[in-house]
């Protein structure tokens, strides 16, 4: 509810903001993710900008009523650009005591509570372990805007002409609350109604219209008893023109990967093991066998990376994913791709570690096992999205990198960005740069095939099996230049390290140089990477309006880094690095700029707020106005 | 456009072999140049996998197509290579240890997906290329370098591992049996499935003689017994002797009391495995080892067959993949 | 000093139980802290060992040790666990796809090692925690969330792999058929050696009444045969129909027209496991599928057992290890 | 021969010199490891200090005759200390032409060349390569002293009457050369024929007494013919005063760990895979089931790792151990290690990479692998030993961390190291320092057990199975602090995240501060670890005698870095890190202290030569007074 833009409207009241972060929580088994879901398309339908964070429990389904148990949604929705889901909550809806403990502490004073009055009953108080109805306290009232509304009970009255069982009505009671959030929030009902009679219409027409029902006792429920009086309305956000839909991230790398299939005129074979949060990425990829993928679940992490490169060695297009504990068991195998100097593609969608560590939740702690987790000298470039719908394009750009320089290329994304979504502007894919591959046809009968020769980019040719006159053997023994041939030699095996960290490091030269947002000298910058982008950029544009020497640079290439990062750091006193690990970018930096980067770090398997990073960003620059006043003094 | 007629010699790399003078890995390579030019399958068409072992560098000496991987993996590259280029031919090349102590999990799920690709373990009973340490197919009580009291895991015979993963051709055959070799090979590259071949290959410098009994020819007749489809189980120099089957197991019995038609008929078509079973677990000294095809099933559909398959159907039933109709289906707005 | 008696409820942890209301998960471990006080080993004397899947948070929920480790792995800490403290009652708790998917290396060569130690395998034919993927047991052509169009791997049997793998104790039982269950739990654990028991659970949310056939009262009598040692296979609601062993395959029979001395007795005993292997693979709906112990065959040295003995040997032989005397032994001269 | 101390001696022509570098190869089958091992062991009898460098192919049997097939050992004997096998060689042994035209290069001029004439033929040439016999070329008599000797048929001469066949005559011929060399070096022949009999004696009289005839003919061929002239002697060395024996890196790595378990009363678990260069550690320590140790030959590094994580949770002392390839298989199982805090030692014998690489070279380039490659925040402590006899106290020491620390402990130790050996004074172990283990007892009934409480190291209680009342469950989630119950809560996440690392750190604290050989301040300071240590030592003496001003820190401890690193670091000109590798030690560094540490690198599967590194110091120096001249002119 960022700024009130204008209030009332046409003899009812309402308020038109600019934006409105709400959360929506409930017990798991209450319908929450689908309920975020349908808000958050509709918003975008509406032309918002929007921005999500799904947030749910580890177990398949938690013991119902418990804290443990509570799923949660919250969406962020405006009439201007935003890049995260928000940080406190204009508007905070909760179905049972559980979800109202654990997620009160985000809601803004003043803000909006709805509560589902049916959920808090004593049976609920004892699963949440809270001593009386937290809906009683007297600071609740003081404190919020609380509406105590009978969500099960009106949603049997309103389905009750249906026969359903008293169970099933009740299951209901998620599209009244629905109802109720998109009247106050000016939505309209359409697609929501589309989407139940996608869904259920067929299959389970008694349920699609009890839903529907719902649905719009919901709505009827705020426009008639007046309990709310105001209501909000957020207008179509300034976009740039084109025509757009909601992505989320593990949707957007799917789609990524299919288009650069389809550009580079290569079948994906996607080969994977089953891992939250980069499951969905299969789940999406196994539907598109008509764009001629082939999806592999293999036997373990291990096989998924091995098929992969023996589908690049046939000439497909061979891509693995995993999440941490995953790509620790595929470290062997890619520096096998690294060596064998096959182009492959290794997805990791990080989450909270070491170990098993916090499956559910998102963490940026595997960009050095990235860099160093294999044995030898074995760089690979390292490229991470930045948001849900960059995954699309850091799909393509992984792809393109990997046949122009025969390497495995790895992704580093998050289960922030796999899960999150945003509006994407639908690319028009016909005008899009084709990625060239070219494979040897071993014309040449006169000259003995060289496999380890190397083109302008370092990269060796991808010839494949079939080609006549070409046949070669690779492995992963140490190869002579150009042969391929074992070799023991040692100016040849160090040639050859040398070669292969030269063929990435050059590829800083082929990649756009490091953008800033702000200017390119000055106080503060911020250097971040990866899921973080959202809450960053926000910060720092904050901040600038605030009149703070701050410029943010967001990485979206990692290994190599781009050209003209050195001189970007060093033309501000103070580079702040905010990490979700304890500083390993920012080791990285340091190591090979040696300057003095500061780190801003959080491990809480929760991503970054704005807020605590403008209070970093403002504490920087009281820090530096200090040494400057020292200074003068001193 | 008829293909040239390949020798064996057009199937040797230009790589030095490096193994031990006297390894029966020398032997099996010979019979793979010399069968590949009988299948009629041009050298390009053709790829080597192997994993690590001193078996495992036995693609650097074919002219074709090879890869040397990392240790036990070798089934998981062939996997994503028969799956996306159904058109080649995909042999496997692995030892005892690679196949069956670190790969022994790939091994068990190549064989039940069936994929059409040929794996040949070389069975020496021993890590030839780490120094001589036991492996699972070494026997109890066995000295190695790493069990100088001898070894206490029960070993594993690669046989029934692949019985019990419900591999569709499982067969055996000997190093120093040349004939034998070649004929197993050219009966596993005509499989339509996974088709496994164990060799006993001997490893003359950390694990000499250890399956003389069945490689040498003077012995070979009494402890080793050749298995043919439809033939009856007879073996011994004199060929006095046979198998028959006795209640739920299988006994020795001299052809002298025993008459022909008592004995076991082999047939490796089967499909219920269990009497394979019973050949495969025949050990010697107590049995003589069976040697030659075990099980042959045809017409269980392979992975490699199948996932085309489901490719094509996608393609029928919903039109080649659109692009640009993906990225711009569902619910759009625009912005102007 | 006589010990406490432990009932049930000793056995609980003080953690929240968090699987999905309705999951069989719940009757395996009730019948676990039911068991388990009957066979009088210490809390403290018992360890839990587990991979990652749902079935796999079972150790929090014992109060005795555990470790709940990583996926696929189980087999190898216990292997390290129960080799350095042969005290100990050491289970394995592992899911279709812990332990025959990632882990299935580890599983094979734990069984072939026989390590004392008892593995419970929640078979629900899916990935239950990553929400309903297909598992190795999942049904060829099963539709799940990684095979819209079909499962198209051929599925693995758990007790097939196993009775591959040499193991010496494998039976299966059912979540729902508690008195079963628990009497089958308790067999595994007197048994001297790894111990594998497969359980048929019910997944709920992702699988629900895949096997219903053999969970669900009304149909199990019909679908499915308890076994006993010694007694002829007799099965169906009216236990009218019988198991027969003709030539090599079993087949069913109308007890009307069969005699029960015709029928095949079972044997758990049996060395060979060919009979066992017959058995496990009958499958549902062609054949009723055997429940209870398949195979129990005593006397075959345990790993810890042997591991130690090799231990105590050496002692005996050359005495307790000397430091100083290793140190300063061999070749050595004194600068002063 | 790096002195010559006296000439002649008592009538015949003997000079005295400081120390003999001397290489001995031949085909595989020649027995060139075990004439190398003789030599070595009778020098160290002898009371020379020793330093080895066994070099031999990948191949079980590499091919006869051919170049890939030469088998080398090079040892430096001397009378003084000495930290190398020697870079040039002072006496080059070659029994075929391969060996001679693979080795020629690193004799010194001037050097003696013993070559057996009877290799050199037509046969041998074509294996070996070489146009014409490599002998006749005049450009070796002029550079070398040569010596052609028909030992083949000198050595079937000399066993002739003892009726072993023309084969088994041959074999012995590396029992001449041994004689000869013998002579050459004034040697005493008795050692090794007491190994004669202890190895061939009872089990093959025959050839016992073949290879004793043989190397006494060696022996008198020297002293007869007077072909040679001169003889060497090598006095006794003035080693520190005790009892010494001649040790091997893996040998004393399997002692120390044999050791450790004596000290702390705990039995050890020595899990593994077969690998090279890690293999022989596995050999020995199962020679040892006296001392209560238990080797368990796993199905792969993954169980070999998992069943070392068991045997620790049990109570025992859990080690594993491997080379890269292995490791990389392990680290999701060491990041269990890691959340677990269980002790355990994790081995890597590293080789040359990436992938398979050269697996029976030398290599430092697993550092940032152990540093990183682990998912999430995996922090653990790294030893390397910097000899192959500290390899005996770097195990003891890392057990001690582990069971203080209650963490995985890596050790990194290398092929060079592996395979190398030394004079070792033997320690008097019953006064060694005991190593301390608790194991709560469960005495308390009143307060529920904490897993997860920690001491004044932050390390947790090693509760073991068995005890009563301390029952509880461990796992790969995030535990809460304490109780180590599951928790997902993100203050507790950060608490363990920040207290797991800071158990590390800490560790930093209790270890001793970095020692410097010369000032710990100057011009050049030479930061080196693991197997380097002998040629940088010897490297930075030399130079500091020749006036330069350079000192040397080696680093035993390379995670946590001793407390007073980076003090040292500042305090020097110039840094320069030697590895080899890329520059791993090195980035770690300039992450840590902000020095711009230079890189002397070397990827070529050897070790550093002294030379080479003399002449990086000097270059250096050179530099630091150009700039010096530069910034008073300027
Ligand atoms: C990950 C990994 N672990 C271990 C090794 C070492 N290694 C190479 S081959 C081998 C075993 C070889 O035995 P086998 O497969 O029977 O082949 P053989 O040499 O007997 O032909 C081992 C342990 C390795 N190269 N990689
Ligand atoms: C190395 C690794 N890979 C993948 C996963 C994700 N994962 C957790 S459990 C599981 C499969 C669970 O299936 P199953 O073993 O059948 O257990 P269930 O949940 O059905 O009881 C997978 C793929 C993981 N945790 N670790
Ligand atoms: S070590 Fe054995 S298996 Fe390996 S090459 Fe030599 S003889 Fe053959
Ligand atoms: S997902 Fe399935 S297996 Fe897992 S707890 Fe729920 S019902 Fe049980
Ligand atoms: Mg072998
Ligand atoms: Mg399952």
């Amino acid at each position: 509810m960022t700024k009130i833009l204008s209030e009332s409207g046409n003899g009812k009241n309402i308020h038109t903001v600019s934006g409105i972060t709400v959360r929506l929580c409930g017990d798991s088994g209450d319908g929450m993710q689908l309920l975020g879901t349908q808000l958050t398309n509709t918003s975008a339908l509406a032309g918002n900008d929007v921005a999500t964070f799904p947030d749910f429990p580890a177990e398949i389904r938690a013991p119902r009523g418990t804290r443990a148990g509570v799923s949660g949604f919250q969406v962020q929705f405006a009439s201007e650009e935003i890049f995260t889901p928000g940080d406190l909550l204009d508007a905070l809806v909760v179905m049972n005591p559980a979800a109202m403990v654990t997620n009160l502490g985000d809601l803004r004073k003043g803000g909006i509570l709805i509560a589902n009055e049916d959920g808090f009953n004593d049976k609920e108080f004892k699963l949440a372990k809270v001593d009386s109805n937290p809906l009683e306290a007297d600071v609740i009232e003081q404190s919020y805007r609380l509406f105590k509304v009978p969500m099960t009970k009106l949603t049997r009255d309103a389905v009750s002409e249906l026969g359903l069982s008293n169970k099933e009505s009740e299951r209901c009671k998620n599209f009244f609350a629905m109802g109720l959030v998109y009247w106050l929030f000016g939505r309209s009902l359409e697609p929501t109604l589309r989407f139940i009679d996608d869904k259920f219409g067929k299959k389970l027409p008694d349920v699609a219209r009890a839903n529907a029902a719902a649905l719009q006792a919901g709505w009827s429920y705020g426009e008639t008893t007046e309990a709310f009086g105001l209501s909000y309305q957020v207008e179509a956000a300034p976009l740039s023109p084109g025509t757009y839909r909601n992505i989320m991230g593990n949707q957007a790398l799917a789609w990524g990967l299919v288009a650069a299939s389809s550009l580079s005129g290569k079948e994906l074979f996607y080969s994977t093991y089953p891992i939250t949060p980069a499951s969905d990425v299969l789940h999406e990829l196994t539907r598109y066998k008509n764009f001629g993928v082939r999806t592999f679940q293999a036997e373990d992490e291990i096989a998924a990376c091995g098929a992969a490169i023996g589908a690049a060695f046939g000439g497909g297009m061979g891509v693995t994913a995993s999440s941490g504990p995953g790509i620790a068991l595929k470290g062997e195998a890619m520096g096998l791709g690294v060596m064998l100097e096959l182009p492959m593609i290794v997805i990791n969608v990080q989450r909270g570690g070491p170990s098993t560590g916090l499956p559910t939740k998102t963490e940026q702690s595997d960009l050095l096992q990235a860099m160093f987790g294999r044995n030898g000298e074995a760089p690979l470039p390292i490229l991470a999205p930045q948001s849900p719908g960059d995954c699309f394009a850091i799909a393509i750009e992984a792809w393109r990198i990997a046949v122009e320089c025969m390497t495995p290329v790895m992704i580093l994304s998050d289960g922030y960005i796999a899960n999150g979504s945003e509006p994407w502007k639908i690319p028009d894919m016909t005008q899009h740069p084709r990625i060239n591959v070219v494979h040897p046809d071993g014309a040449d009968p006169e000259e003995p095939f060289m496999p380890y020769a190397r083109d302008e980019n370092l990269a060796r040719p991808w010839a494949i099996p079939g080609t006549p006159g070409l046949m070669h053997r690779v492995g992963g023994l140490e190869k002579e230049d150009r042969t391929g041939n074992i070799s023991y030699d040692p100016a040849n095996h160090q040639h050859m390290v040398d070669t292969r960290a030269r063929k990435i490091d050059e590829i800083a030269d082929r990649i756009p140089p490091q953008e800033v947002l702000g200017h390119d000298s000055g106080d503060i910058l911020i250097v971040s990477w990866g899921g973080t982008y959202g809450a960053c950029h926000t910060a720092v544009r904050r901040c600038q309006k605030a009149g703070i020497s701050v410029s943010h640079a967001h990485l979206r290439y990692l290994n190599p880094l781009p050209s003209n990062l050195g001189d970007l750091l060093s033309a501000f006193k103070t580079v702040v690095v905010p990490e979700l690990n304890t500083g390993q970018l920012r080791m990285l930096l340091r190591a090979k700029y040696l300057v003095d980067c500061a780190g801003f770090n959080k491990v809480q398997g929760k991503p970054f707020s704005v807020h605590e990073l403008i209070d970093e960003i403002k504490a920087q620059a009281e820090a530096l106005q200090n040494e400057a006043v020292h200074h003068r003094a001193g | 456009m008829t293909l040239p007629v390949l020798k064996a010699a057009d199937f040797a790399s230009t790589q030095e072999v490096r193994w031990c003078p006297g390894c029966g890995d020398y032997s099996i390579l010979a019979q793979m140049k010399k069968v590949l030019p009988e299948l009629g399958v041009p050298r390009e068409k053709i790829v080597f996998i192997s994993g690590i072992g001193c078996s495992s560098r036995f693609p650097y000496y074919m002219n074709t197509y090879g890869m040397h991987s990392i240790h036990g993996r070798a089934p998981t590259f062939a996997t994503g290579l028969k799956s996306t280029r159904p058109d080649l031919m995909v042999w496997v090349i692995t030892g005892d240890g690679d196949a069956l102590s670190i790969g022994g999990n790939h091994f068990i799920h190549m064989l039940r997906r069936n994929l059409d690709i040929n794996v040949v373990l070389f069975n020496n009973r021993i890590y030839g290329l780490t120094k001589g340490q036991y492996s699972p197919t070494s026997s109890e009580g066995q000295i190695t370098k790493s069990t100088p009291m001898g070894a206490i895991d029960h070993p594993l015979s690669p046989l029934s591992v692949a019985l019990g993963a419900e591999a569709t051709f499982v067969a055996r055959s000997i190093d120093a049996y040349v004939t034998h070799l070649g004929e197993t090979l050219r009966r596993a590259a005509e499989h339509k499935g996974t088709s496994l071949v164990e060799v006993y290959q001997n490893c003359n410098v950390f694990n000499d003689g250890a399956m003389a009994y069945a490689q040498e020819k003077s012995q070979r007749a009494d402890n080793v017994i050749e298995l043919e489809h439809g033939k009856p189980l007879i073996f011994g120099k004199d060929r006095d002797k046979g198998i028959r089957l006795v209640g739920s197991h299988l006994e020795v019995v001299s052809l002298a009391d025993t008459a022909i038609d008592d004995l076991l008929i082999h047939d490796e078509r089967a499909a219920n495995p269990s009497i394979q079973m019973m050949l495969a677990r025949m050990r010697y000294p107590e049995m003589p080892e069976p040697i030659g095809v075990l099980r042959a099933v045809a017409g269980v559909p392979t992975y490699d067959d199948q996932i085309n398959h489901q490719v094509e159907l996608a393609k029928a039933k919903h039109g080649i993949g659109d692009l640009q109709a993906l990225v711009s289906g569902g619910d759009t707005w625009v912005v102007k």
